[in-house]
């Protein structure tokens, strides 16, 4: 790194391995968690574009049926559980909320270094059954495929999930701890920056449905290494009570994975408008709405698995119900806008590129809560296109927004905007290509999960492998971008962007190791308070 | 079905016409949302850029009537997709009486199919257009779903289970029969063709004896060919049920099964249940777990004993002991 | 729920002492004999529900008096009632999904109604 | 404000403020755990929901095999663990050290004797074959009609095919232990017939008194850790939070047998 600053800061007051790996420092194991999610994308990113070359030809050409398998199974792990799970709460959050808060660190340090420590004990163990055989059961683990039938470590890869399960479990509870009893004085409710607020909501999520997730994976575990029949219709077992734990968590799981996005959307229209934010109460509260409403909506994944259908009716209701919310959220967005005084930077492209394509992945959600179009498009493309057009186009868009907001804080470097932007339309218009030819053929009827499908499909699995290479070559000028902007000069200086939050008014870039160099007092009058003069003064512009 | 392009499914019966109007509706809605949207977007960016580093816009805290407008409208737009596609979906959701039945078992990775006249298939279906053709599907192994884009239906198998779908072509023609499930290692080679035709083809095709192009030829297929019915009666005798179970009187160890489907039964709790195929099921699989009014629980357990396939024409065969029995009392 | 919750001082909560638990852990054996008593008594399907009534009353002397939360600030309390409500929430929908998989459940109102 | 706090105590962790708001954030953690554990049990209590209403009779005759009388011995010695466990805490807040060890063995001596009580029931069903899977492959599980069936064909004639090896007449056939049930080729004229789904009851009694267990023994190790703290005399009349957060816990895991007992044993 550049000799130019030598200011102590959390990056080199020390600088052994040992210091990395025990450190109880929220900030470096923020980075800690960025290292290691990264490498996690990198390995899901391979195995999705071995298949998804493998889907150009309707045959299998370079991959067995088997390989196939495990392939996208090992998409769907890695991407889920070690990726979006943790991308924005593990990693911003981390970093983030104790300089939001004005605190010095998280409620429990030394159970923040140990839910990393879960998190690469879980991470290694799916790997290690990825590696040691592979596991095809696609990432929902349905049984009693995963209980008796699937080829593969299933025990080990389901272990992997439990434990990295209560890495999720540990971390929620440390941020709901932290926001209730950590703030800085003067830090009321409605001042909180609503990145803090949708960190909330998550963090709720996560303390109260990954146990369930947890204890179903035992009962996996069980039934296939001793099996015990809970699931074995042989045994009088019910493979579809396994759905419904199942999505106990895993529905809900999915708001884990964007009501985070949502707050650096929040964070990252308002500067970049420099107004404060439209309806602050209500992207507030409609982020609390969502967490609670969320919990009731897991039965629109049973439409088709043999449900009842007056369960299917009331799941159907509940999942229009927290579609109002989201919508509450993207109008407030799109009011902010107005009247405001808007520069497009990197952050402020992809937070508007978030807007759109989570508008299409929100609401292609509409078509599958809706009980007859459900029926149809269940378990085929368009489900595919619709997840990742939220969790690609939603969360990864979000969390890519918010390292380039928070870039020049956590390392203290800028980088190239030029570059950055241009990975920025690169990855909007690959992401495109990809994942909307996948809506039509969806409605066509193309199944998920196929390795070979009917050749009248063939064009748009081409489009979509066409838009994939696109994607990569976008993510790759993003890494190189980010990778070589932290050899360059640390002269970002202390609020680039002339926001508002105590992260950037009252901390270094980088912070100090311990946060503040004196302990802050908020004295703003709301939340973005973008009027406020002394913004813009002295160290708006240099550092 | 292809045309240059592909970019919509053929609709092949009435059910998925009305799915496709449903359709149309959701896709104005979200059409309208997204360019409307997008475009405020866009012109909120070129009208409000920033043109100097002094810009101070003013904030605007927000507006409840505002919030309420646009939470309210997408809530009865939503409404209307939920009443609409719900009623769609509760009115297909059972099949018509006169539909004719057949049976489909799932296993990986072949849909196994029976005519009602006994005709056996694997992975193609045949059926007559203008019939409501309803199938009664279970699995053998794991959870499969049986997928015909072209209807708009789709139900997983559940092993130790029945679920039903139905549909009723219109014209004759071919489409796609998939698996969605995912079920293991040839999942994507779970496919097949159903082959809509003209009923009297259909008569012909079934009543040839010509076994299609099954490869898996299964022990019964050597005699004359039985319809569904005729099998499980065989099935019912081979397997010795005729001994307690038909004739009834004092002396008879079992309850007659003439005329019981469809009925309701007291058990010895007191609790009553309905005779259908999951409590017909239950009853050879586990005797003991629901045991009728008057009766002791004497029967053998067969679980294990009989294949899915048998388990469905002996139900079959059931059933049509109290289709004979009501007959003649003229019920609808 | 916010600022610090004042009404608790840690120190000062010390009034119901030992024979204050005594009482309470009596009265947790009273319960547990009743319930088993009430269990050789035949009310049908409600055992079921005398059951888990007289459990609930017993894990909420545990939380209000052993668990202290007679004493602690409300968002404890919420927490505790938050993890009850969602498995209740849970338990509820599965129940929901009772014997779903008999189609002849349809009501024949439903399809006439037509809408 | 506040600079560094230099009459801070020791126990206090430099981020926190002062030991009140310290205090009241590790409560409020504990808590959140306590939360997560409910749900934790949750996903159990929902399994045993599902199949009581799809396999009622199951239940029904799997119960008749468990003995309420050691079920409400057990409640009771664990509620009574639960009131030591109380005074070990009284004991914490009045400072004083030997209180606090005492209390907290007795607590383990109770917790011992209930996982005694377990292991003679958990023996029990090995006995009677009813444990499910393959745990014991050499003991698989085995249905031999309720408690009140057996014990009506044992001592009237064979026609339902059930017979009980008592130890003194049938002890030494074959590789049967005494008292074990005979396997079916032994005396076995007809069947009796399972009740549908009796082996999903086993899977959720041992799954639910297991994941309890397991609980229990996780906290006879925290018991004994504190002990050794208190021995160092690490606590005070201001600083016990070990003490009491194992409390909270202990109380816990008591909450989830105060349901398990009449959902298990009873009904």
């Amino acid at each position: 790194m550049s000799e130019a600053v030598t200011a102590k800061n959390y990056l080199n007051h020390e600088s052994t391995i040992k210091s990395w790996l025990l450190t109880v420092d929220h900030k470096r194991i923020g980075v800690m968690y960025l290292i290691s999610i990264i490498v996690f994308f990198t390995i899901g990113s391979f195995a999705a574009a071995l298949f998804r070359l493998e889907l150009m030809t309707p045959d299998a050409n370079i991959l067995q049926h088997e390989t196939y398998n495990k392939l996208f199974t090992m998409h769907g792990v890695v991407m889920i559980f070690f990726f979006l799970v943790p991308s924005v709460p593990a990693v911003l959050g981390n970093f983030l909320l104790p300089l939001m808060l004005g605190t010095k660190d998280v409620a429990f340090p030394r159970l923040n270094l140990a839910s990393w420590y879960l998190f690469m004990t879980g991470g290694m163990l799916a790997l290690g059954a990825v590696i040691l055989g592979g596991i095809d059961t696609g990432w929902t683990f349905y049984t009693p495929y995963s209980s008796t039938y699937a080829n593969g470590n299933v025990i080990m890869a389901a272990f992997g999930v439990f434990v990295t399960g209560f890495s999720s479990i540990l971390t929620g509870l440390n941020f709901v701890v932290t926001i209730h009893k950590m703030r800085a004085p003067g830090l009321n409710w409605f001042k909180l920056p609503l990145f803090v607020w949708a960190q909330y909501a998550t963090s709720i999520i996560m303390v109260l449905g990954t146990p369930v997730i947890a204890i179903t994976m035992v009962l996996i575990i069980l039934e296939r290494g001793l099996g015990i029949g809970i699931f074995n219709p042989a045994l009088g077992g019910d493979p579809v009570l396994f759905q419904h734990l199942f999505w106990f968590y895993s529905h809900p799981a999915v708001y884990i994975m964007i009501l985070p996005g949502f707050g650096v959307i929040s964070e990252v229209i308002a500067c970049f408008s420099r107004k404060r934010i439209f309806g602050y109460e209500f992207i507030a509260l409609s982020s609390l709405a969502i967490a609670f409403i969320g919990f009731f909506v897991w039965g629109h994944h049973l439409f088709v698995s043999s449900q009842s259908i007056y369960a299917g009716m009331i799941f159907s209701i509940l999942s229009f119900t927290v579609g109002i919310p989201t919508a509450i959220k993207i109008f407030n967005w799109v009011a902010t806008l107005y009247g405001g005084s808007i520069k497009m930077t990197t952050p402020m492209i992809y937070a508007l590129g978030f807007i759109g394509l989570f508008l299409v992945g929100g609401l292609t959600g509409l078509y599958l809560a809706t009980l007859a179009i459900d029926v149809h498009l269940h378990d085929t493309y368009f489900v595919v296109a619709h997840f990742h057009y939220v969790m690609v186009g939603g969360m990864v868009f979000a969390w890519l927004c918010g390292l380039h907001f928070w870039w020049p804080k956590m390392f203290g470097v800028m980088y190239n905007e030029a570059a950055a932007k241009v990975a920025a339309i690169t990855i909007f218009i690959g992401f495109n290509l990809t994942f909307f030819p996948q809506f039509i053929l969806g409605y066509m009827g193309m199944p998920r999960r196929y390795h070979t499908y009917p050749e009248e499909w063939q064009v748009l699995h081409v489009l979509s492998t066409a838009g994939a290479t696109v994607l990569a070559f976008g993510f790759t000028v993003f890494f190189i971008t980010m990778f070589v902007s932290l050899f360059g000069k640390k002269d970002a200086g202390r609020n680039p962007w002339q926001a508002t939050g105590l992260e950037w008014t009252h901390a270094d870039s980088p912070p100090d190791p311990h946060n503040f160099l004196e302990d802050p007092k908020v004295t703003i009058r709301y939340a973005y308070d973008y009027e406020d003069e002394s913004l813009y003064a002295e160290e708006g512009k240099e550092g | 079905m292809n045309f240059g392009f592909p970019s919509f499914p053929e609709a092949a019966s009435e059910y998925a016409k009305q799915v496709d109007w449903l359709y149309a509706y959701l896709n104005i809605v979200t059409t309208f949302f997204t360019v409307g949207i997008i475009i405020a977007i866009i012109i909120f960016s070129i009208v409000f850029a920033r043109k100097s580093e002094e810009d101070r816009p003013k904030g605007i805290h927000g507006s409840v009537p505002l919030e309420i407008f646009w939470s309210v409208i997408p809530f009865l737009l939503c409404l209307v997709m939920f009443v609409w596609g719900t009623d769609l979906h509760f009115q297909n959701s059972k099949a018509p009486a006169d539909s004719m039945e057949f049976l489909v078992t799932g296993k990986q990775w072949m849909w196994k199919v029976q005519h009602p006249n006994g005709k056996r298939e694997i992975n193609d279906l045949h059926v007559p257009a203008g019939t409501p053709v309803k199938l009664t599907m279970t699995s053998e192994d794991v959870i499969h779903s049986y997928y015909i884009p072209s209807m708009r239906i789709k139900r997983d198998t559940v092993p130790g289970r029945y679920t039903e779908i139905w549909f009723e072509a219109i014209e004759p023609g071919t489409h796609h029969i998939l698996c969605t499930e995912f079920c293991g290692t040839e999942h994507s080679r779970m496919i097949g063709t159903l082959t809509v035709m003209a009923p009297a083809d259909y008569q012909e095709w079934a009543g040839s004896g010509a076994m299609g192009d099954i490869t898996v030829a299964s022990k019964d297929d050597s005699g004359p060919m039985l319809s569904v019915v005729e099998q499980g009666k065989a099935v019912f005798t081979e397997t010795g049920c005729a001994v307690c179970h038909i004739g009834g009187g004092p002396a008879q160890l079992g309850p007659s099964l003439e005329g019981v489907f469809g009925t309701e039964e007291e058990l010895i709790d007191g609790t009553k249940v309905l005779v259908d195929e999951d409590y017909i099921r239950e009853s050879i699989l586990n005797p003991a777990a629901k045991i009728v009014k008057g009766y002791q629980p004497v029967m053998p357990p067969y679980v294990g004993q009989i294949p899915e396939e048998k388990m469905m024409q002996l139900i079959a065969y059931i059933k049509s002991l109290a289709e004979e029995s009501t007959a003649n009392e003229g019920e609808i | 729920m916010s600022e610090h919750n004042e009404h608790n001082e840690e120190h000062d909560d010390h009034e119901h002492g030992v024979g204050g638990y005594v009482i309470v852990f009596v009265a947790l054996m009273v319960l547990s004999i009743i319930t088993v008593m009430a269990s050789y008594v035949d009310f049908g399907p409600l055992n079921i529900v005398v059951a888990v009534f007289i459990a609930v009353v017993k894990a909420a002397i545990v939380l209000t008096f052993f668990m202290h939360l007679k004493e602690s600030p409300k968002i404890i309390t919420a927490c505790a009632v938050a993890g009850f409500l969602f498995v209740a929430v849970m338990l509820s929908f599965l129940g929901a999904d009772n014997k779903g998989y008999e189609i002849e459940t349809v009501p024949q109102a439903w399809s006439e109604l037509g809408w | 404000m506040s600079h560094e706090n230099t009459d801070a105590p020791p126990y206090q962790q430099h981020f926190f403020e002062n030991m009140q708001q310290q205090n009241q954030a590790t409560m409020f953690g504990i808590w959140l755990f306590m939360a997560q554990e409910i749900l934790f049990f949750g996903g159990l209590f929902g399994a045993y929901t599902w199949y009581r209403i799809n396999y009622p009779e199951a239940y029904e005759a799997g119960s008749s095999w468990l003995d309420p009388k050691l079920g409400l011995l057990n409640t009771v010695v664990l509620i009574a663990s639960s009131l030591t466990v109380v005074f070990s805490v009284h004991a914490a807040r009045q400072g004083r050290k030997n209180g606090i060890i005492l209390w907290l063995v007795a607590t383990l001596i109770l917790g011992g004797v209930f996982m005694g009580i377990k292991t003679v029931e958990y023996g029990a069903k090995y006995d009677h074959s009813l444990i499910p899977g393959k745990i014991f492959p050499e003991n698989p599980f085995n249905w031999h009609g309720t408690k009140e069936q057996v014990e009506a064909a044992g001592h009237a004639d064979h026609s339902t095919g059930l017979k009980y090896y008592d130890k003194a007449s049938e002890g030494t056939k074959g590789n049967i232990k005494p008292g074990a049930w005979a396997s079916d080729t032994y005396v076995k004229k007809t069947q009796v017939a399972e009740p549908k789904g009796i082996q999903i009851y086993y899977c959720l009694y041992f799954a639910m008194t297991g994941m309890h267990a397991l609980h229990m023994i996780i906290g006879a190790g925290i018991i004994i850790w504190i002990c050794i703290l208190a021995h160092r005399g690490r606590f005070n009349k201001e600083y016990y939070p070990h003490v009491e957060y194992f409390g909270l816990y202990w109380h816990f895991v008591d909450i989830v047998w105060i349901f398990l007992f009449p959902l298990l044993y009873l009904i």
